[in-house]
């Protein structure tokens, strides 16, 4: 296992319930594996609009595999302007 | 939090935004033409009346974005200079919540450069905002 | 000179045009978007140095040209309040000629009325520069 | 006759020689057969990129017949912004 930081904004924090949180998964995890199993425990996720990931301060794809101490950041719609 | 290079200046602020500064970084004797684009934060959507919002970043990520968007709006439309300043926390009716500056030799680089600056940063720059109606509090197109 | 409605605001002016007294006149706390146009004097043109610039206006028609311009764009753009400022006499390099504000419900028309009212301007208002160069004086665009 | 007073802004000032001066024109004369006469007076008004006419504070149209006391104002390519 590896462990990766998730940081939630937005929405997204009020839906997981806290903004920062350790978690563990599996070496070779892709970020798509990583929103199922997100969705699966936190289903209203699947109500926003949008949801995009970024890794280190940066957007991945649905293929982008996580490494150890990772920043992983839930990215729901953007408002800024 | 500043950041700022030769032709490119990116504030990501709790203070209020200022246009002069903003003037003051773009105008270049070598250009006839700036455009700014000034967001304010209007008093109602879809018919709510909205007391203020609350504006959250991801700060190094939304000033990595603001960079790029910069450095693109450069590249696409040689423009001369960028400012791209944003304010986050909590702001009343009125308030400036984004400034974009652009100056360039033509007019019409810098008018097209402007709008494609602030349409990119709303699509792609981590802030959010939250409304705070009379009756509770709402991500803004967070939800269907 | 300055002249007002309750949407439009027309300045022709001896004195230093003022982006902030712009900006306070279309800010409305109804609108989410406000666009500048703010042109400068250029320090070159067509690889000629550029000491000043000194602008005249036949100046009651200048108001009026003024005046249609700012209607036509509300009434097309359905923009919300229309600012455009004009300076006349002798300007140093870097000092601003012309200031236009829009402000609008939707960005989009703010910018397209702006960049409407700049590009009428320079074809229909009677106001004319002289550059003032190292080696003489030319009204600028009217011989070939 | 009727007289109109002429204004002369920008290059057409320096063509002209004066800013402001009074003409006597036919009754009935239109502002094409008055600019046609006024460019015999100053063939240099020939070399303008263009040259419109304006009476009373607003342009007008080749077959405008001008009135006794007008005001008829030369206007060069215009250069403002």
């Amino acid at each position: 296992m590896i462990t990766v930081k998730l940081l939630c904004f937005g929405i997204t924090k009020d839906i997981i319930g806290t903004f920062e949180k350790s978690l563990d998964v599996s070496v070779g995890c892709s970020v798509y594996a990583f929103l199922t199993k997100l969705k699966q425990d936190f289903p209203e996720l699947e109500r926003l609009n949008s949801l995009r990931i970024a890794v280190n301060e940066e957007y991945v794809q649905d293929t982008f595999v996580l490494n150890h101490r990772d920043e992983v950041v839930l990215i729901p719609p953007v408002s800024g302007g | 939090m500043a950041n700022s290079e030769k032709n490119i200046e990116i504030v990501l602020s709790k203070q209020a935004l200022d246009l002069s500064a903003c003037q003051a970084f773009v105008e270049s004797p070598d250009c006839g033409g700036l455009v700014h684009f000034v967001g304010t934060v209007r008093n109602h959507t879809k018919g709510l009346k909205v007391l203020s919002l609350d504006f959250e970043a991801y700060e190094p990520m939304a000033i990595s974005e603001m960079r790029k968007i910069a450095e693109q709006a450069v590249e696409i439309f040689s423009i001369r200079k960028i400012a791209i300043h944003h304010r986050v926390g909590l702001l009343q009716i009125g308030e400036i919540p984004v400034i974009i500056s652009v100056s360039s030799h033509h007019r019409k680089a810098a008018f097209e450069a402007c709008q494609y600056a602030i349409d990119t940063l709303k699509e792609t720059v981590p802030i959010w905002k939250k409304e705070i109606l009379e009756n509770g509090e709402v991500w803004v197109s967070a939800t269907p």
